[in-house]
Parts: C-alpha cells; sequence; structure tokens
C-alpha cells in the first residue's frame, strides 16, 4: 500500500509543486488571497473561487484525459456544453421537472458521444476532425435552440446547481470531486485504465488481443460527452441562463491544456484523473490570478503564456534529464529517442 | 595483438546505462580491415546497443573510438554516416511514406540547379538495385513492398553508404535462402575492397559460412573474441549462454496424431488475400506451414484468427459451426495468436511486461471483472520465469526489452489464456539459440499436453521438428501437405520450388 | 422587381444581436424586401467576402454591420464601382463617407458618457471607487465606452475606477471577474460602483454581488449599456440601477433612408444617429421589459 | 494511378463536381467575379495553410499562425503608421521577427521533447498577447504605398480581378510544391511524418529540420499577416481569430493525414478553395440564420471527408486490418 502511495504521489509531484509556486505567487501579488471564511453557510474566499469557477475545465479535462489516453482527441466539448445548457435550460422554462430535465441533458451529452465516437471508431476519421464537425455545428444546434439569445430560468433546483452549496461548499466543486473521484474509482478499479491505455498506445495490437477497440472509443468520446454535460449544465445553472453564444467558448482548448500540464502525453498511453483536475485547477488559478493581480487586460494573454511555458518546460523530459545531470554529475542519462509514432 | 593501424574501427571501454540496466559495461570491441566480424549474444546481451553507440544513434558514457586510426565521437548516425560508417539497423528502420528511391538516397538525393533531380535519382535507385537482383518501381512508396524486400532496399542503402565500416544487425531475419545467398556476395565483395564489416545474427550457420572473427556479449559485458575457425559451435554456444546448451534442435520429427479432427476448416479463404483451403487440426497436433516470403502464411493465419474476416468457407470445432469473425470471436473458441510483427501487432510499448502478459486474458474476461493485482503479479512472474523473460522487473515497460524478451512476452500473454489452438506466426525470429531451444521445447510440451498449434516459419528445419505435419504455401494457396515419412526437409524444399501444378499430397 | 438587400451581419455574439438580427429580417419583411443574410462568425475576412459576392450577385443595396472599423476602404470601393449602396449598421467605419450612402449607429463613446454622467449625479460628489467590466479587449466598443465613461467622470475626483478588467461581454465572465473583484476590494465593502459595458455582464455581476452578501443596487450601485430585456427584470427587484439603451432597429431607419435614396435620388445625411436613452428605476422597468421580450433578444 | 495521389483526385473530383452544382443552382457563380474573389479573399488563409502543410506532413502542429497574423497586422499599423518606416522595411523587419518566432517555437518542441500542439497553443497566447501590448484599438494603415499595391491587380472580363494578393498566395503554394517534392528539406519534411526515431537513424538532421519547418510556418504566417493587412489595410489585435483551425480543415479536407508523413500541398489549395466554396454558396443562398449557417458548415464539412472516404475506399484494394 505504502509503495504505491509513494508512486502516485511521485506522479502528481511536478503539478503540486507548480501549483503551489502558483499560489505563492499570487499571495505575493494579493495578499488577501488565502483568506478563507465562512459566508451565507458556506466557505468563501478566492482559494474556493479558483475550485468553483474551474468546475467546467475540470469537467472537461476528465473526460478529455480519456479520450487523449485513447490517443484522441475531443474539440468539441465546448460546442457540447453550449448545446446541453441550452437544452437544460429549454426543458426547464418549458416545464420539465428537473430530474426530466437533467437526464435529457446528460442524454443528449451521451448522444454527442456517441457521435464523435463512432465517427472515429468507426468511419476511422482522425479525432480533431471529427470533432471539429461538431464543435462547428454544435454550437450552430445550441442556438437554434436558443435563438441565440440567452434563455433565462428561475428554476431553484436548477440554480442551486450552480451556486448552492452542500456542507459548506459550493455545488459545482462538489460535482467535480465525486464525479472525478467516480470516474477515477471507475477506471482504476475496474480493467478499463489498463484497456483504454493499451488501446492508445497500440491499438492494432490491442485489437489482435482481443480488447473490444471500437467500444471502448466510443465510451471514451461517451465520457468526455458527458463530462461536457455536466459542465454546461453547471455553466448554465451559474448564470442562471443558457447562453448558447458563449458558454464553453474555446474551453476544449484550456481542458486540453490542462491534461498536458497534468503530464498525460497527447500521443495517448498513460493517464492520470488526478493529475488533469490538478493541471485544471492550475489552469483556473494562473486566470484567477490574472483576475486578481490587476494588471491591465491587455497582459492577460501575454502573463498567461509565460506561466504556462515555465510549467511545461519544468515538466519537459528533458529539462529534468538536464538538471539532473546537473545536479549529479555523470548520472545515467535517460535515453533521448522520441517514440515514431 | 594487432597494432592499431590494422583496426578500422577500434572501441575501448564503451559504456552505455539505462535507467535500472547497465546495457554496456567497458566493452572493447576492435575491427579489423577486410573482416566480417559477427556480433554474437543472447538477446538482451546489448549487440544493439553497442552498434547504436559506435553510430552516434546513442551517446556512450564512457569509452573512446577510433576510426581509421583517429579519434571519432559521431554525435548523430548522419555523423556516422558522413564518416563512412554505414548501418541496417534491427527491425527495419525505413520510412514507409517515402518512395524506395527516396529511401536510398535521403540527405544525399543528387541535385540540380539546388533542386532534386528524381529522374537522376529514380536511375540511380534502379542501378543500385539492380546488383540485388530487385527488379522493382522504385517511384512506389516503400510501403507497398513486403519486408524482404523492404530489408534488401535497406542493406542497399547502407553499402551504399558505407565508405569503412558496414554494419548489419540482424539483416537476415526476414529474408529467405537464396537472398541471404546474394548478400553474403556482396558482403564478400565489400570484405576484398576492405572494409569492416559488423554482422550480427542469431543463426549460427550463417556466422560459419561468413565471418572470419567472432565477438561474443553476454549482459553488457565482453565475453572474448575469437577467429570463427578455432571455435566450435558447442563452445560458441556455451560462451553466449554462459552454459553448455543440452540439446539445440531436435532431428527427428514427431509422430503424426491419430483421431478425428478437432477444428474442421473448409473451404475457408478471403478474396485478395488468400485462396480457399481446407485445413484439419487434430488435438495434440503441430501444423506446420512453410513457404516463401509473401506466399500467404500470415494470411492465412490472420483469417483463422478473425483479424481479416473471412469471406468464404466454413469453421468448425469439434463438429459445431463457429463464427471466427474477429480476434474476440476466435478468442472466445479459445484460439491464440502471436502475429509476426511484433512491434506494430504483438507488444503494446509504454505498458509494463506484467501488463502486457494479462492483456489477453483480461480482455477475454471483459472490462468489469479486472484480475486482482496480486494475482497478475503471480502470472507474470510465473511466466518470467517459466520462458526466461529477461527483464529488469515486471513493472519495466515492454518496449525497452530487446527483441526476444519481447517476442517471449507475447507468448506468455497467449499462454494465460490456456488456448487450445495456438498460432504462431514466426515465434523464432530474431530470438538467440537459448531462446530458440526454449521455445521449441515449449512447442512441443503444449502438444504434449494436447494444445493444438499452427506454427509459421521459415526455418525449414525448425518445421520438421516439431511439426506433425506440415502445410505448403506458395502464391497464396495451400498447394501441399506432407506428414509422416514424407515430412522432410526436402520434400519441404521441393514443394515450395514446385513451379507449376499443384502437387499431391 | 423586388429589392434584394444583401446584410453582412457579424455573427451572433450576444443576444442584443440577435435582437438586430430578428428586427431586420422583420423590418424587411414588412417592407417587402428581400434580404440576402449571411453571418460571418465574428470575421472581418467573411464580412468582405459575404460582401463581394452579395456584389458578384448584384443586390441592389447591401447593409453592413461592421465586426471593426478599419480596413473596408477597398471593398468598399468595390461596391461603389457597382454602384451598390452600402448603409452601415449600428458601427461605423474609419473610410471615407462617399464610400457609403449613411450609417445608422449610435455613438458609441456617447453611450459611455450617459452612463458615466448618470453616475457623477447620482452620488453627487461623494467619493466613489468604481470598478469596471470592460467589453472584449480591442473591440470597438469596449474602447469608445471607456472612453466616453472616463471623460464623463473626469473633473470629478470623487469618482476613481479601481478596477477594471475584461469579462468579453459575456454573463459567465462578468460573474467571474466581479468575484474576484469583490475579493480584491475587501469582500466588496471598497465598491460603491459598477459599470459594465454591456448589461449581460451587469447581469452576471449582480449574481456574483449577492453570492457575496450584499445587496446589489444599494450598496453598490449597477450602471450599464445596451438595455436588453434581463436587465430591465433585475431594476425592477431594486438590482439594478440605470442602463443605456443601444436600440437594435437600426434596420427600419436603414431602409427608410435607401427607399427614399432609391425612388427620387435623395441623399440621406452621412448619419443617422440612434437615440442613447437612459433608462433608470423611475422608467416603470417591468413595463419595458414586457415590450422588449418579444424582440428575439 | 498511385495509390497515394488518391486522397487527392478525391478532392479535386469532390470541388469541382460541387462547383458544377453550386452553378447548377446560381449561374451567377460561374462569373470571373466569384472565381477572382475566390482567390484574393483566401489569399491569406491559403498562405497560412501552405505553412500549416508542412507542420502536419511532418507530423506536428501549429496553432499560433492566427495570433501570428493578428500580432503581424499590429505591427505594420503601428510602425508604419507610428513609426514612419517604409513598408517594404517593415516588411523584411516583421518576416525576421515571425520566422524566429516559429523557429524558437520549433526549437522548443526538439530540445524540450514538448508536444507542438502545447508550444504552439502557448505561442498563439503571446503572439496575441503582444498584439493586445501593441495597440488594442484598430489602427488603419494609410501608406501610399499600400495603395499602390492595391491597386496592382489584373481585370478579367466580366469584372472579376486577380490581385496582388491572389497572385502572391497562387505563387506561394508554387513554392510549397517546389520545396515538398523538390529539395530534400521536403523529403526530410516527409522522413519526420513517417516517423521521428527512423528518421533520426537515417540521418536526417532532426534537430535542423524541425526548426525549418516551424520557422518556414511562421515565416509564412507573417507573409500571411502582410496579405491580411493589405487586405483590410488595418492592423487590429482581434483579427483572424480561429484562422488555424481553418488552415487545418483546408490541409485535411486537402488529403493531408493529421498523423504526418503523407499529402500535397497541392491538395491544401483545392482544401481552400472547397472552404470557400461553401462560404460562398452559404453567401448566395442568403436565407440561412446565424445557427444554421454554423450547422450546415459542419455538415458540409462532414459530407466532404465521407465522401472522399468513400471514394479512397472504393478505389483502394483492402489492405488494413480488422
Ligand atoms: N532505450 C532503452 N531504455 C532502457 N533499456 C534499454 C533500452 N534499449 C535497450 N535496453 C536494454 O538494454 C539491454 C540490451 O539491449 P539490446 O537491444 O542491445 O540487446 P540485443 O543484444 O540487441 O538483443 P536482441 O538480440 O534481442 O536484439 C536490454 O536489457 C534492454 O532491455
Ligand atoms: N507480389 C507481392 N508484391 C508486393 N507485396 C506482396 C507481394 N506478395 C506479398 N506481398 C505482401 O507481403 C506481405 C507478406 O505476405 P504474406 O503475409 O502473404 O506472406 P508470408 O508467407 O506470411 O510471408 P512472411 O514470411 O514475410 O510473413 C503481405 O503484406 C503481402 O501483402
Ligand atoms: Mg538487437
Ligand atoms: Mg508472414
Amino acid at each position: 500500500m505504502i509503495p504505491i502511495m509513494r508512486t502516485y504521489a511521485g506522479r502528481l509531484l511536478p503539478q503540486l509543486i507548480a501549483l503551489a509556486a502558483i499560489v505563492v505567487a499570487i499571495s505575493i501579488v494579493f495578499p488577501g488571497f488565502l483568506n478563507l471564511q465562512i459566508q451565507n453557510g458556506r466557505l468563501y474566499g478566492s482559494m474556493v473561487d479558483i475550485l468553483n469557477r474551474g468546475a467546467p475545465v475540470v469537467l472537461l479535462a476528465i473526460g478529455m484525459t480519456v479520450v487523449i489516453a485513447t490517443k484522441g482527441i475531443d474539440l468539441s466539448v465546448g460546442a457540447v456544453m453550449a448545446i446541453c445548457g441550452a437544452v437544460a435550460a429549454s426543458l426547464i422554462t418549458s416545464g420539465h421537472s428537473l430530474a426530466e430535465t437533467l437526464l435529457a441533458t446528460l442524454a443528449v451529452g451521451i448522444v454527442c458521444g456517441i457521435w464523435n465516437g463512432v465517427l472515429v471508431a468507426v468511419l476511422d476519421i482522425q479525432p480533431i476532425i471529427a470533432t471539429l464537425v461538431l464543435m462547428v455545428a454544435g454550437r450552430g444546434i445550441a442556438q437554434l435552440i436558443t435563438e441565440g439569445t440567452i434563455l433565462t430560468f428561475n428554476d431553484p433546483g436548477l440554480i442551486f446547481i450552480g451556486s448552492g452549496s452542500f456542507a459548506g461548499l459550493p455545488m459545482p466543486l462538489v460535482i467535480w470531486l465525486v464525479f472525478g473521484l467516480l470516474v477515477a474509482l471507475l477506471v482504476r478499479r475496474t480493467a478499463l485504465g489498463m484497456l483504454i491505455e493499451a488501446i492508445g498506445i497500440n491499438r492494432q495490437a490491442s485489437t489482435l488481443s482481443g480488447v473490444l477497440t471500437p467500444v471502448l472509443l466510443v465510451a471514451a468520446y461517451v465520457l468526455s460527452g458527458l463530462c461536457a454535460a455536466i459542465a454546461g449544465i453547471i455553466a448554465a445553472a451559474d448564470i442562471r441562463g443558457a447562453d448558447a453564444n458563449n458558454a464553453g467558448l474555446w474551453l476544449e482548448l484550456d481542458a486540453i491544456l490542462a491534461v498536458v500540464v497534468g503530464g498525460t502525453s497527447l500521443l495517448g498511453g498513460r493517464f492520470s484523473i488526478a493529475a488533469s483536475v490538478l493541471g485544471a485547477v492550475i489552469i483556473q488559478a494562473i486566470n484567477t490570478g490574472i483576475l486578481l493581480s490587476g494588471f491591465p487586460p491587455e497582459f492577460n494573454l501575454i502573463i498567461k503564456a509565460a506561466i504556462i511555458i515555465f510549467i511545461l518546460v519544468l515538466q519537459s523530459p528533458r529539462f529534468r534529464t538536464g538538471v539532473s545531470f546537473l545536479s549529479i554529475p555523470k548520472a545515467a542519462s535517460k535515453p533521448t529517442e522520441r517514440e515514431a509514432k | 595483438m594487432q597494432t592499431s593501424s590494422d583496426n578500422i574501427l577500434s572501441a575501448t571501454r564503451i559504456e552505455k546505462g539505462f535507467p535500472g540496466t547497465k546495457a554496456l559495461d567497458r566493452v572493447d570491441f576492435h575491427l579489423r580491415r577486410g573482416e566480417v566480424h559477427a556480433l554474437l549474444g543472447e538477446n538482451g546481451a546489448g549487440k544493439s546497443t553497442l552498434i547504436k553507440c559506435l553510430t552516434g544513434a546513442y551517446r556512450r558514457d564512457g569509452g573512446s573510438m577510433l576510426l581509421d586510426g583517429a579519434e571519432a565521437d559521431p554525435r548523430d548516425t548522419f555523423d556516422a554516416q558522413r564518416l563512412g560508417i554505414g548501418t541496417v539497423y534491427q527491425e527495419v528502420n525505413l520510412l514507409p511514406n517515402l518512395t524506395v528511391a527516396e529511401n536510398l538516397f535521403l540527405g544525399r538525393q543528387p541535385r540540380r540547379f539546388g533542386m532534386v533531380d528524381t529522374r537522376t535519382m529514380n536511375r540511380k535507385a534502379r542501378e543500385l538495385l539492380a546488383e540485388y537482383e530487385l527488379d522493382i518501381d522504385v517511384t512506389r512508396d516503400l510501403a507497398s513492398y513486403s519486408v524482404a524486400i523492404q530489408q534488401v532496399v535497406a542493406i542497399a542503402r547502407a553499402v551504399d553508404l558505407s565508405g569503412k565500416v558496414l554494419i548489419l544487425d540482424e539483416p537476415t531475419a526476414s529474408l529467405d535462402a537464396h537472398e541471404v545467398e546474394m548478400l553474403f556476395r556482396i558482403v564478400r565483395r565489400l570484405k576484398e575492397r576492405g572494409l569492416g564489416i559488423i554482422f550480427i545474427t542469431h543463426f549460427l550457420e550463417q556466422v560459419y559460412a561468413i565471418s572470419d572473427r567472432i565477438t561474443v556479449l553476454r549482459n553488457g559485458q565482453l565475453v572474448g573474441t575469437r577467429n570463427a575457425a578455432d571455435l566450435d559451435r558447442r563452445e560458441l554456444i556455451a560462451m553466449m549462454i554462459g552454459r553448455e546448451l543440452a540439446t539445440e534442435i531436435h532431428s527427428a520429427h514427431s509422430d503424426a496424431v491419430a483421431g478425428e479432427p478437432r477444428y474442421r476448416f473448409r473451404n475457408f479463404g478471403r478474396r485478395g488475400k488468400i485462396d480457399p483451403f481446407d485445413l484439419d487440426v487434430r488435438a495434440g497436433e503441430v501444423v506446420g506451414m512453410a513457404g516463401l516470403l509473401g506466399s500467404g502464411r500470415t494470411e492465412t493465419a490472420e483469417i483463422l484468427f478473425g483479424a481479416h474476416r473471412a469471406d468464404s468457407g466454413t469453421a468448425e470445432i469439434d463438429g459445431r459451426s463457429v463464427d471466427l469473425s474477429s480476434p474476440r470471436a476466435a478468442i472466445r473458441q479459445k484460439f491464440g495468436f502471436c502475429p509476426e510483427d511484433r512491434k506494430t501487432a504483438g507488444i503494446v510499448g509504454d505498458l509494463s511486461v506484467r501488463e502486457n502478459i494479462v492483456l489477453a486474458l483480461q480482455a477475454r474476461r471483459g472490462w468489469t471483472r479486472p484480475i486482482p493485482r496480486a494475482e497478475q503479479n503471480r502470472l507474470a512472474d510465473h511466466y518470467i520465469r517459466a520462458l526466461d523473460i529477461r527483464t529488469a522487473d515486471r513493472e519495466k515497460p515492454i518496449r525497452l526489452l530487446s527483441g526476444g524478451n519481447q517476442q517471449k512476452a507475447i507468448l506468455a500473454r497467449w499462454l494465460a489464456t490456456e488456448p487450445e489452438l495456438l498460432i504462431l506466426d514466426e515465434p523464432t525470429r530474431g530470438i538467440d539459440v537459448g531462446a530458440h531451444a526454449e521455445i521449441i521445447r515449449l512447442i512441443e510440451s503444449l502438444r504434449e499436453k494436447g494444445m493444438s498449434l499452427i506454427v509459421i516459419s521459415s526455418e525449414i528445419e525448425e518445421l520438421v521438428a516439431y511439426s506433425t505435419r506440415v502445410v505448403v504455401l506458395r502464391d497464396h494457396a495451400h498447394v501441399a501437405e506432407l506428414d509422416g515419412a514424407q515430412l522432410t526437409a526436402h520434400r519441404i524444399v521441393e514443394a515450395i520450388a514446385a513451379t507449376n501444378g499443384r502437387e499431391a499430397p | 422587381a423586388e429589392l434584394v438587400v444583401g446584410f453582412s451581419q457579424i455573427g451572433s455574439e450576444s443576444g442584443w444581436r440577435a435582437a438586430e438580427t430578428t428586427l431586420t429580417k422583420q423590418q424587411a419583411e414588412e417592407r417587402g424586401i428581400d434580404l440576402k443574410f449571411a453571418d460571418a462568425q465574428q470575421k472581418q475576412e467573411n464580412q468582405i467576402k459575404a460582401i463581394r459576392s452579395f456584389i458578384a450577385q448584384g443586390v441592389n443595396a447591401i447593409l453592413l454591420a461592421p465586426v471593426v472599423a478599419t480596413g473596408w476602404d477597398e471593398v468598399l470601393e468595390e461596391a461603389k464601382d457597382a454602384e451598390i449602396p452600402v448603409i452601415l449598421l449600428d458601427r461605423t467605419v474609419d473610410a471615407s463617407d462617399d464610400l457609403y450612402l449613411t450609417a445608422v449607429t449610435s455613438d458609441l463613446v456617447h453611450e459611455g458618457s450617459v452612463a458615466g454622467k448618470w453616475l457623477v449625479d447620482t452620488v453627487a460628489g461623494k467619493p466613489c471607487n468604481v470598478v469596471e467590466l470592460q467589453g472584449t479587449t480591442g473591440s470597438s466598443p469596449a474602447i469608445d465606452r471607456k472612453k466616453g465613461f472616463e471623460q464623463a467622470l473626469s473633473g470629478n475626483d470623487n469618482l476613481k475606477i479601481v478596477r477594471s478588467q475584461t469579462g468579453d461581454f459575456t454573463r459567465t465572465k462578468g460573474k467571474e471577474v466581479m468575484e474576484s473583484f469583490l475579493k480584491a476590494e475587501d469582500g466588496g465593502k471598497n465598491i460603491c460602483a459598477l459599470y459594465a459595458h454591456n448589461d449581460d455582464m451587469a447581469v452576471g455581476a449582480i449574481q456574483a454581488i449577492k453570492e457575496a452578501g450584499l445587496k446589489p443596487g444599494k450598496d453598490i450601485l449597477v450602471v450599464s449599456i445596451d438595455a436588453v430585456p434581463d436587465i430591465f427584470q433585475a431594476m425592477a427587484a431594486g438590482e439594478a440601477n440605470a442602463t443605456v439603451e443601444l436600440t437594435p432597429n437600426m434596420a427600419g431607419p436603414a431602409f427608410d433612408a435607401l427607399a427614399a435614396f432609391l425612388k427620387d435620388g435623395k441623399e440621406p445625411p452621412k448619419w443617422i444617429q440612434t437615440e442613447s436613452k437612459l433608462y433608470t428605476q423611475a422608467d416603470d422597468p417591468m413595463k419595458v421589459y414586457e415590450e422588449k421580450k418579444g424582440l428575439g433578444y | 494511378m498511385k495509390q497515394k495521389y488518391l486522397p487527392l483526385t478525391a478532392t479535386i473530383l469532390i470541388f469541382v463536381l460541387s462547383y458544377a452544382l453550386c452553378v447548377a443552382q446560381y449561374p451567377n457563380m460561374l462569373s470571373t467575379r466569384v472565381i477572382g474573389n475566390l482567390l484574393t479573399d483566401n489569399a491569406f488563409l491559403g498562405i497560412a495553410a501552405v505553412g500549416m502543410t508542412f507542420v502536419i506532413l511532418s507530423g506536428g502542429i501549429d496553432l499560433s499562425i492566427g495570433a501570428v497574423i493578428a500580432f503581424a497586422g499590429v505591427f505594420l499599423a503601428v510602425v508604419l503608421e507610428h513609426g514612419g518606416m517604409h513598408p517594404l522595411v517593415a516588411f523584411a523587419l516583421l518576416l525576421a521577427i515571425t520566422t524566429l518566432f516559429g523557429a524558437l517555437m520549433g526549437a522548443i518542441i526538439h530540445y524540450l521533447e514538448m508536444p507542438a500542439f502545447i508550444v504552439t497553443l502557448a505561442g498563439m497566447f503571446l503572439a496575441r498577447g503582444m498584439a493586445f501590448v501593441l495597440s488594442i484599438d484598430s489602427i488603419p494603415i494609410k501608406h501610399p504605398f499600400y495603395a499602390t499595391l492595391k491597386s496592382l491587380y489584373f481585370k478579367l472580363p466580366g469584372g472579376g480581378r486577380i490581385t496582388l494578393i491572389g497572385g502572391l498566395m497562387l505563387f506561394v503554394f508554387a513554392v510549397g510544391i517546389l520545396i515538398a517534392h523538390r529539395t530534400r528539406f521536403g523529403t526530410n519534411i516527409y522522413a519526420l511524418g513517417g516517423g521521428t526515431a527512423t528518421a533520426k537513424l537515417m540521418g536526417v538532421p532532426v534537430a535542423a529540420t524541425t526548426i525549418r519547418i516551424y520557422a518556414l510556418s511562421g515565416l509564412l504566417a507573417g507573409l500571411s499577416g502582410i496579405v491580411f493587412s493589405l487586405y483590410t489595410s488595418a492592423g487590429y489585435s482581434l483579427a483572424a481569430v480561429g484562422v488555424e483551425l481553418d488552415a487545418i480543415t483546408a490541409v485535411v479536407i486537402g488529403g493531408t493525414l493529421l498523423t504526418g508523413g503523407s499529402g500535397f500541398v497541392a491538395g491544401t489549395l483545392v482544401g481552400i478553395l472547397i472552404q470557400g466554396l461553401i462560404q460562398t454558396y452559404i453567401t448566395f443562398d442568403g436565407t440561412l440564420s446565424s445557427w444554421w449557417t454554423k450547422i450546415l458548415i459542419g455538415l458540409l464539412l462532414f459530407a466532404f471527408i465521407l465522401l472522399q472516404k468513400g471514394i479512397i475506399h472504393l478505389s483502394r484494394p483492402e489492405r488494413q486490418r480488422a
């Protein structure tokens, strides 16, 4: 048990260090950052904001991790968020119960996932392009549902999902914690994780070993669609309205970035849900830090780019070998071969 | 002792470590002008690593290297090529998406007015390949040719590049006797020109046929360098594996098995792949498949296993008709299949040895019923021991194992599923003498336990040794079946070579 | 023959934009005009392409809602060569004014200053820290509405903009940025007023203020621009204080001017300015809400 | 016909077919204006897409090009309008900057072994961020030299024009095709796409090639930025958002595999024309709402990919495993 814990901590160490560094950096620029207090029966403070605001990207990153592990990518998640937010808003405003609305919305997310999965697994279209179709058309579908307006709603149940709290924690945070844990358990307590990694590393060998490749591929995209649906519900519930035009816009890039910051290779294979979640939190911490810092907005992108490059350089295999090479002279150098695709 | 001026290449105290492994431990290696120098050793002994250190593909951790008397330190393979070292690396290392001509002349294409002169390049490529009796369309992508042709192209490229030294890392693994002979002719010619040639192989006959001296590595250390003429086969094997090998290959083959066939394939085939064939396999029987490269053996195996769906015919097990439309369906019927192309169809590179071994078993159980970790460890340890897989530990990513050990791990993957029909496509390719003998012993013990096997191999001696029956293929059709007294190497060669008319069995 | 008019719209990035599209289509229908609609997905290059293909199709006139002020000379020149009149909607362009028939727009700087003036009058000399939610960085409404607001504030040293960040014109970002403003300014105790470049961001920010335990409209004054229906609901609930209307009906006056021009060549003025009307809680917000609700916002 | 020309042929076939269908519905679409517009309006995208083709052929991706185009525009506007520099000098300076920027990304990708997707994503943030810092306002460029350049066009019968930038795009494509198929560098690009490890063993200078590929992509993105600034006579930091996705789409529609190693620069040209055709068709139709426009673009994209797959599948003897 203890060695397992140790390897786990070892896996997450770079992300934890990066997060700690960012937190320290923000609290230097903005001293009130670490303050926490209870307000209206709910934990309140910038740190909570990060975990709360990060919910959509965390959720998208969870699904994206599994898709990337299969050597795929899902560009459609932002659009699926918009579709699902729109579906939820239009169902709830047309008088359906909360349970019906939620179930139907999740089902829509799953359908989107199946569509992507079938394109990738059955029609054998390259994942970027396959999901680009839904990325483009999906936002149109969402706008079709809302007719381009922001569909506002007042259902207290749905609103609770966005801004309610449970045990003093904001609901979005509770949702991603629980969901992330469920997915992590699902992939690691069953054989799913290993089979998905096998597909991502060598699809042909996996198929020949009897792995149900097409089904698992579709399942990965379905999970991603489901994550996007939950993220979409949270995003809509947060502002009490479905903004088909802007919900989830460019969030797919943040999600992919989160997965990479989490150390999962874009070439597929080994993955860690926990690390991706940390990656997403890191990204949100950067965003929130920029907002708190008070710099003029035209510097936002440059600051973000600089921090991300810094983190990635720290994580890059070459840099780490370089450092260990400096500190332990004559250490055995790691193989420098990059795997052929 | 030699003076250093006789050596075209001298490497001293070469060291190379990988995390958890010391792949080369102060190895000395001297190559003379005009000699063929065989570099031998078990799988994982460090042969390929030594080559890669000498040619700049890896940075060595220590040691020095003299080329033609001068200190040489190629930074990368490009550098090595410029220094006059041509190399064929293990596992065909050419680019399938480039044309044959581009592969031959990559980096040194003839140019006119700064632009690549494709016409001249293609002409030169044809001339170059003509020396190897290869008349193919050099403007087509390399991928459209068989592994054997690709191998010849790789050799042609390396020979053309080698001004001083030619290195061949298992170039003959996928060549047939005729092509090997051709390669040897070329090697002898280069030798006369004063080149130094390093030759790595697991075929000891070839070692004796061509090499002047032999250097043996074991576990990354130099065991010794001898003149080939002074070293007999038994002694050589002992140097390689560190002990005497009990028996190399049985000379007598197993007797035919009587009884009803368990597996009955009728009119089985797929258009464009393999002509419809009939095949029966009994319990406790090893059916060998012989044929030239590209004769359709792999295709037969793939259709039997459902990797390609058959478009005609029926399959029956014990009289009941079964579905073999996908690998999963075949696995459900307790089939197992070790593919020929280890790298692309066999190993799952980044997964550990343990995970690679349990993969097929896990896939059959379904994802909801994970094999408990303790059970996985037990299985992995069992097969690592039983098949003598050389790995630092079971958690090492399989891609870091040497080729032969990867092959054994794939075999373990299928043994773990306890198959009843095991299809092995070239199971001994690239495997050292020790492991070779072990795999053959394994095939025999599996047969004795009542398992049915279909084994494809290009080594006819080997087929004769363990098969109860041999099917001969030619031009994508099953043309002959030999058993009992007819099952001799001679008859197989005859059947393969017969040019027209289907031979009566 | 029927009048064919091409309309190059920026996209559908907000409810206001959707309303403008809906109203333009309605107005065209009422006048029996065949409207060719092209959505540019927020890209200038797509708008230029659309105008070029309108010219190639030989439409009778072109409506253009330009995504940005610069870069239209060439394509407008081409339209002029083809003798197709162009009318600009809702934003003007940085080109010689003989290249278009007229521009039906509001004055973005003026909108900002109306909002600023309201705030100056409302706080009446008391010290007041203002936070600003900017539109998308680099977009002309963001730049001009900031400029107008700052102009109105200048000379009133009691008013100070303490924080200014972009909220990308969206509710989500408006809420998120407001949350961090509240944290950064001592839980909001330092903030006396919020100025948002559009209503959507204000609506998001209002929720953030409420969740922080403060009363929007009282503890923090809220003023924004556009006058979309939802802000009137907030005003009715006392949670928003004022908004400056940007009418989505730009097409009506445009078609009228076009009709007059085509009928007897009457040149309209180069700028038909729409009103930037200020609404406050005193203006019966619920009634305005009901009026606006059906307009496709 | 050779296997590898199949995707290209399929794409050309699809383009010709769909153009014919469009013309059948709107005869005006055959006019020289439409054809001239197709070239002029897509010039900047086409030039950037040539760079993208090389990057994708090598197995990489470059997400920064849209941002680099925006940066280029703002940079030119600032130095021309506020700096008083001659445009030709500014062009040279700009191309040097963007080439260096691309080379830097290539160096990071190679030496730090980081995925291109992420490095160029950071590059995208950085380039657009720099554009914002230079100016958030859109700045018109009123330099007389711009007017001169824009007045250079070739008038076709029927009112269409082949403009300087449209011609420049065709020229860049021609040079691109030469580089891809007639230089050692070109072959090396394909070699990298076939497998980095193998290419390295075969003596391809992987570092130099990778750096040059991204430098070339940066150079062409810069050139595309110049074209865009000529096209709009302005610099604007929010310009050209998402152009990288359009370019990738064009490359893929043009029959290049995203996994690298296989494809044609010429295919990208057809990909660009197909995308332009879709847009022109939608404008000619003129009845679609904003959302139906998006849905239709997505569906047409899907249809093209499917059609291409179908044609390739039908005309190729099967080779894949189950
Ligand atoms: N890139 C690598 N990283 C870690 N270990 C490696 C790597 N390459 C090789 N090894 C290890 O180094 C040892 C020597 O391997 P090498 O490939 O040189 O063997 P070989 O003698 O060529 O074997 P074979 O006959 O099977 O080809 C093996 O134990 C192998 O597992
Ligand atoms: N005449 C040919 N021209 C080109 N390719 C061929 C030809 N014949 C066979 N091939 C290809 O060579 C490969 C090997 O052929 P196949 O699997 O049928 O034979 P095999 O007997 O198993 O040979 P090997 O010993 O190489 O495995 C296949 O991919 C096949 O498509
Ligand atoms: Mg080896
Ligand atoms: Mg074979």
